[in-house]
């Protein structure tokens, strides 16, 4: 029998991880989120800055979600739940979204991951023998400007979810900028992976401990997260 | 007189092909999904339904009640996370084209553009290009067959798959209001893949919440125009006939 | 010095082939008119026909030319006139309106003519040398499920233009279902042009002095028109 | 906060490449064309520009002007028919890709999203794709340049020509209402190749006859979305410019 080992005491919960994302957003950006921890960005963005989210089953302005007696069947997000239009959001058909997507018009994807490699590779859409679903994420993953990794730093059995090489299949092949896990900061350099910041009371150790591949730590990181 | 406006759904689903249609349905899961027109496909029977849509249904409802009752053959789309799906596609009963969503929009927005392939980056690197994702298995689990894999090539130094066009021989779409000339306008996110399968199939019946004047739609706010739309009913009818 | 000649006495006035096209249209037909001859076909539509006119700048429901005063610069024509729209007419960008075209929703384009070639190319958009400029004809004989000509006869120093090989820049190869003129309405079928019906008052001889082809002439089809 | 809105033409025009871009301006002759704009453009003394635009001016407004004034050295459309285009392209000094007016559409959506290439069926056969049409002559009258020939493919046994995206560095475009950000409404036939050239090119800049607050124009009755757009100034404002 395997045990679950329980999440780490240390390092940034779920929507720590978003909020931290969200620090990284600018005014005047076009972002779309994901499901998981992604879904959370919008509610930590600060009242200064104006994002706008997309959900690419039409919508590009997408709101929190409705208060129940508020629910429109009409206005859905790209995870079937409902949603919520901002003012000035704009509705288009899917050709239309996914070439806003395609076209480069996102400043930046937020997605969970189930594998990052070293050079940037993706894998979120597929375990072999589960429910097959691609949706968006490989249009998304080639289109957007920068491609987010917002998810825990290693998967329910704590194996690590950054690696030299995915075994699941691709999405896209070095397609990621930037991973936000509860651990770290990394972007993925043409050099390899590179520590960029530790969630508080996280060590340098801690993060090798919990990371399957090799990554360099940018000058000024200390040695534990504040 | 152009009048497109049908009294029955048995008048508006006449002419579809009752075996091995090709049947493209609009909506995003529920959303803009025309789950009455679907379900009085059902119950004329029709079978070896080849399904172009995004997903494939949820709950009994829609497609979900034509996949649940053995009547798809084949499904081209991005994401039929439904049970029953998983069931039939590994048991051997559904060969699945697995498309990336923006991929299957552009499929048929081409489909009715009179485009017959286009070049995307869009899934480039992974299995559903390759030709390693399996498209089918046989009854005990093994894989009959792959999907087919793309070609590929460089464009200002970019890699890009060549995408073919989805020409279906029926759609079935939703849409908010519509005129007796077929022109139909869509609400919010319910518009979503209805238009595209509309543009690309040889038939469109589409089921509307309700029917205006003609000249009620202003000319700058119908979002499809009744040239692509064969046969529209309204949804009262439909709910009547199928309860 | 050549003399330009006159126009025949006999046969159709330019309203006339016009009159005798918008004879052929159904019912629920949509259909694209390009300039000269077949602009005028709208006009002789029977009222119990509704027929639906496309304009490929993105209007399909195009309505007569308007009245001075009610001239609008937000609404033209593909020959950049200014015209109406019918009720229930709709508007579209110009990648819908050829989307349109080239999948096959026209049931037909009428379209004036260079030179028709016995086996149905089209030369009408350039005389080298000339202002170039191709417009929509490319896409309209590729696209509409007919390509139907209006046009005068012999051009105007006399020369056939239904000639065995076009010998002007070809719009589109093959691509010419029927051809209706001031003498007569020929069809393009795989066994090469049929005269169908001759102008009243035109003999076949005539027509056979004006056509720089030969053409089975159908059963049916008198010596004399009537 | 996102405001598209600028208070002058020298501001929307800033960011404007003054020597050789890539500009692609809307309109169908003079309809929803953003004369202004370009007659603004004129005025900062840009040269050397590659117009992509379905015409090339009327009389002396807009594009003619620009035309007139020796500034284009490369046009990308369909029916420059103004007498001075040809004057100055059978003279050497403007470079012509006749495009089929379809085609030039598509290019263009192409480009905006991101698809590289796709397949037409327009031009088949004809000297715009076999690659004998004189794309630029010599002083003396003698073609340097023949238009490329275009690749070709079966699909279903029918042949097609392959035709490249077109991604301009600059849109200009004119639209009826805006709001700031950048949402945009057209009106009636003025829509034309608006949308298509803000969405294909790099940095878009809207004329428009009026700015409405955020929130009126309806998410359903948005005909391009703002984040296409950059920059957007009154038509008003460019009038008082330009004069």
């Amino acid at each position: 029998m395997t045990v679950q080992p329980e999440a780490p005491p240390i390092g940034r919960t779920r929507a720590e991880i978003a909020a931290r994302v969200a620090e990284d957003l600018n005014d005047g950006d076009y972002v779309n989120v994901g499901l998981g921890i992604p879904l959370l960005v919008p509610d930590h963005v600060a009242p200064d800055k104006q994002v706008l989210f997309h959900s690419e089953n039409g919508l590009l302005g997408m709101g929190p979600a409705p208060a129940e007696h508020e629910r429109d069947p009409d206005l859905t997000e790209a995870g079937k739940g409902f949603t919520t239009a901002v003012a000035g959001a704009a509705i288009f058909d899917s050709a239309v979204s996914f070439a806003l997507i395609r076209g480069g018009r996102l400043t930046a994807t937020i997605m969970g991951a189930l594998q990052v490699s070293a050079s940037g590779d993706l894998a979120n859409w597929y375990v072999p023998g589960r429910r097959p679903g691609v949706g968006g994420a490989m249009d998304l993953v080639q289109g957007a400007r920068t491609v987010w990794i917002a998810m825990e730093h290693v998967d329910r059995t704590g194996a690590p979810k950054i690696v030299e090489r995915c075994t699941l299949p691709l999405t896209g092949r070095g397609v990621v900028d930037r991973i936000y896990t509860d651990l770290a900061v990394l972007d993925v350099t043409p050099a390899g992976l590179v520590l960029t910041e530790l969630a508080p009371g996280v060590d340098v150790a801690t993060v090798r401990a919990a990371t399957g591949a090799p990554f360099a730590v940018a000058a000024g990181v200390g040695e534990t997260g504040r | 007189m152009i009048d497109k406006i049908r009294g029955s759904v048995a008048e508006a689903l006449a002419d579809v092909p009752r075996r091995g249609a090709m049947i493209a349905v609009g909506g995003f899961g529920d959303c803009g999904a025309p789950l009455a027109l679907v379900e009085a496909l059902c119950e004329l029977d029709v079978r070896d339904v080849h399904v172009v849509s995004n997903n494939c249904g949820i709950g009994e409802r829609g497609l979900a009640r034509m996949l649940i009752e053995g009547r798809i053959a084949r499904f081209t789309g991005s994401f039929p996370a439904h049970a029953e799906f998983l069931a039939q596609y590994r048991a051997g009963r559904i060969h699945l084209d697995l498309t990336p969503q923006g991929t299957l929009a552009e499929r048929l927005r081409a489909g009715g553009a009179g485009i017959p392939a286009f070049y995307t980056p869009a899934g480039v690197g992974t299995m559903l290009a390759d030709g390693t994702f399996p498209a089918a298995y046989g009854p005990d689990g093994e894989v009959l067959a792959y999907s087919e894999p793309k070609e590929t090539r460089e464009f200002d130094g970019r890699t890009y798959v060549l995408e073919r066009a989805l020409k279906p021989d029926v759609a079935l779409i939703r849409a908010h209001r519509a005129d007796r000339l077929g022109n139909l306008a869509f609400r919010l996110t319910a518009r979503n893949f209805n238009p595209l399968c509309a543009m690309a199939a040889r038939l469109t019946i589409a089921e509307v919440e309700g029917v205006v004047p003609v000249g009620e739609l202003p000319p700058d706010q119908i979002h499809l125009p009744g040239v692509f739309v064969d046969h529209i009913v309204e949804e009262e009818l439909i709910g009547d006939r199928a309860a």
